[in-house]
């Protein structure tokens, strides 16, 4: 309502047609809630343009949804059993990144301290960048473009060669943690310190890159950093479902056990 | 110049009707104006809105996609509820009675399964776009916040409603997924043990994660999203290049 | 003149602070109005009002109190939900273990008991005082008519949470209630067989009744509720004198 | 927000004081969303003038509910048992009231036919009472709360009366039911028109009344139909709760069997 009340009565009144006076009359008759408004050339009516598109995307999104479930199943597997532990056990298949991330480090660190501090720090984002720059624009700029596929490249190297390393070294943190493990130093510092201070050095490393390439704005460096949780995110959500078999054993897709969804 | 009464003008000029309704036939900018602002429903928008807030191609429509999906998952979610027994006993059972003999069951569950999941989705993607566009910069700081508590509610909906069919994959699922969060330093046993309500997942853990999913968490969602829409207008609408 | 900054001064002089609450201390007209208009919840009500509408003994506040007491019932609701299981076999058991066993279980069964009864009369009574008011009157026809439908919602919601303990009380109660709604000319026996989900009151129906309390008809008493309570700020708020 | 509208800028500007400035000042800084509004006489702000009396009365009525809550247990009997049948069998005590209706007639009519006439003709009052008359006074003039007062004391007498004479002749329409019956007629006649028929008579009645004493408006008309409602419903559900023991018969409240509620 607040456009309403923009619109200012007694400015430029042209001499009374007959729309204008049918209008004063519902006017005076108390019919008239709303004034009509008087619209810029860059705006719409909501109804009927924007309502249109609401309408259309709703009903042929529905339609998909209708035939996916006409086609497809929901599954549903034997009963419960608690003593009948499947192999391989997994989480929801949004949760599989954390459980990825589980095999490499301390449970606590993977699965509560990591989510964590990834959720308040993207809560955090807009009391770190306040600038108005870029705001409309996919991307900002040609340069966060570029920053955005740079760090997607980036990621994936990584992490495809992270988890590998890390499987084969018998996840042991690359066999740092196997030595630091046979030093006989405690779990905090093999199975929390080192894991942090590796993904810490990655993200260190991506920083330092992005800095030393594209000379980025504050904006441009978050482009990169949250650029570089989303594609692990999916990295490891991918790895979680689709590369897991037996054991948690790395695995190609085809050799996974067909009841898991 | 008066022209003849149809049936519709009879219908519309009634007493009746127009208690009801208070506008014209949307044809003219004031009736379109009155049609929005007129309705409880509509009014969440405004009267009129920058053309670029109408591009598909800028929102791709993820926000309204996830609303709509929450409506579809209200709606086929108490459907559902008509035919499904929290108990351990009847769970399963429920899910095949759904399955086999109740009328467009298969439909209903096969609907609100994979809405669930094209939510989680829609909701991650809603976040990607707004961040990409810059579209949390103030003054829409505080609405981006409300929507990452919005993420979570949506993965806690999702992996509440997992429990519920008592299968194998089910049971399994959660028995990993609780697993993760009673691995919390200091509050981990709290944790685990106010989801699952006992020392092992059984009629306790279903009847709360039933509890949560139907209704708790379902709350939580309508109260974030009645403040995120708000905020939106209030906002000045969806963001745009300045 | 700048007077020296508090502690209260640098946290609502905050960007985290100003990012959601855009008001000042309501102390003054402006932010008095502001703190109105600016929050989703606090704007269901207008600005300013006339000051014959604040007077106790004219509304005696029995819609308000109707709403609070909805409110009361939701959040008792909710958390009884947390223990009980809509199946023949546990609901009983759930009901003595809510009262034995659960913290404030007895406290809560109390609350959500009594605001039922509670919101059967505030709402008859508050059609009383509408009507002898007279504030059925135009522009509000409809909105006398969704207070109607409203009243009925809520005896349908007083019936259907009645079943639930199962015991000899509820159990004998909705069989006299459905035998009711089953003598209906025609329709008798489709009502009865829709309203009991099988041939005798039984499993079929506590689920069914269970959904219809706990999700269906508080759906359709919100929606209601929302049309109604804009009604009332587009008619120009509660009736008053002319 | 439509208030905010009616105030236009440009009228009746003071010199500007400090208050002002500032104000002025912030809606620079973009920080204005509301302008103050200008209060008429008879107006106040909502808040605090609307929202305390919300808040006082929701924590007088929650400290109350607790109260009661405290010192008073809701009931639960024994567990269902479908095959041991109370007596009396009782619904619950808003729909007493129809319950007794079905005592005196057909169970279609009392429980489905009445109750759907009478919520549908509450539902059109508006439509048929459409003068502004009497808005906002309680029982719309003297003689509107003269006309309230004489109905409740007809439907007492009316309905007591009708009650205990039914009741006399074992439900049987004061005796006419039991004598169509005898004669051959079908249900329909004795169990749903007589019955019927009664109704109106006693509505009939009392409309005559009051327009011959009263010569009332028609709002002042509908005003006597709704308290005869109001006093009907409330009168029968004080029996069906209050009045009816074992079989349904009457009977005093301390003869009641304990165990209902």
């Amino acid at each position: 309502m607040a456009e309403l009340a923009e619109r200012q009565p007694g400015q430029g009144y042209t001499p009374i047609d007959e729309a204008k006076r049918q209008r004063l009359l519902e006017l005076v008759r108390g019919r008239a809630m709303a004034r009509p408004t008087d619209l810029a050339e860059d705006e719409v009516m909501v109804w009927p343009s924007l309502v249109v598109v609401e309408a259309v995307s709703a009903v042929v999104f529905l339609l998909g949804l209708i035939v996916l479930s006409v086609l497809v199943n929901a599954p549903l597997t034997a009963h419960a059993n608690p003593n009948q532990t499947p192999n391989p056990s997994k989480a929801p298949w949004y949760f599989l990144n954390l459980q990825e991330l589980l095999l490499h480090m301390n449970a606590g660190l993977a699965g509560v301290i990591i989510p964590t501090i990834a959720l308040v720090g993207i809560a955090a984002i807009p009391y770190i960048d306040r600038s108005p720059l870029g705001v409309g624009i996919l991307g900002t700029s040609a340069k966060g473009r570029k920053i955005i596929a740079f760090t997607t490249v980036y990621t994936i190297i990584v992490q495809t060669v992270m988890v590998v390393l890390d499987e084969a070294s018998d996840r042991q943190q690359f066999g740092l943690g196997a030595v630091l493990k046979d030093a006989g130093m405690p779990e905090i510092v093999y199975g929390q310190m080192l894991p942090s201070l590796i993904i810490l050095g990655a993200i260190g490393v991506l920083m330092a890159m992005v800095q030393g390439i594209f000379r980025p704005t504050r904006r441009e460096m978050i482009i990169a950093l949250f650029t570089g949780f989303v594609v692990t995110y999916v990295m490891l959500t991918i790895f979680g479902t689709s590369f897991r078999g037996e054991g948690q054993e790395l695995t190609m897709p085809w050799n996974l056990p067909l009841e898991h969804h | 110049m008066r022209r003849e009464q149809t049936l519709a003008d009879r219908i519309t000029g009634s007493a009746v009707w127009r208690s009801v309704v208070r506008h014209g036939y949307p044809d003219t900018q004031r009736n379109q104006a009155l049609i929005i602002a007129s309705n409880v429903f509509l009014h969440i928008h405004p009267v009129k809105i920058k053309r670029y807030a109408t591009k598909v191609t800028y929102t791709f429509c993820l926000g309204g996609l996830s609303f709509f999906m929450f409506l579809v998952l209200v709606m086929t979610g108490v459907l559902l509820m008509f035919y499904y027994v929290p108990s351990t006993d009847l769970a399963y059972q429920s899910m095949q009675d759904i399955e086999a003999s109740v009328t467009f069951g298969q439909l209903m569950r096969n609907m609100h399964r994979w809405s669930a999941q094209g939510m989680v989705i829609a909701v991650f993607l809603h976040m990607g776009r707004v961040f990409y566009t810059g579209s949390y910069k103030p003054p829409r700081e505080f609405n981006w916040v409300i929507g990452v508590l919005l993420l979570v509610t949506t993965f806690l909906l999702s992996f509440t409603g997992y429990l519920l069919p008592w299968d194998q994959l089910s049971f399994w699922a959660v028995t990993v997924g609780t697993a993760i969060g009673g691995a919390a330093p200091l509050l981990g046993q709290y944790v685990n043990f106010l989801l699952v309500g006992d020392y092992q997942i059984g009629q306790n853990t279903l009847v709360r994660w039933y509890t949560l999913h139907v209704i708790f968490l379902p709350l939580i969602a309508a109260f974030l999203m009645a403040v995120h829409f708000w905020r939106i207008r209030k906002d000045g609408g969806i963001s745009g290049p300045l």
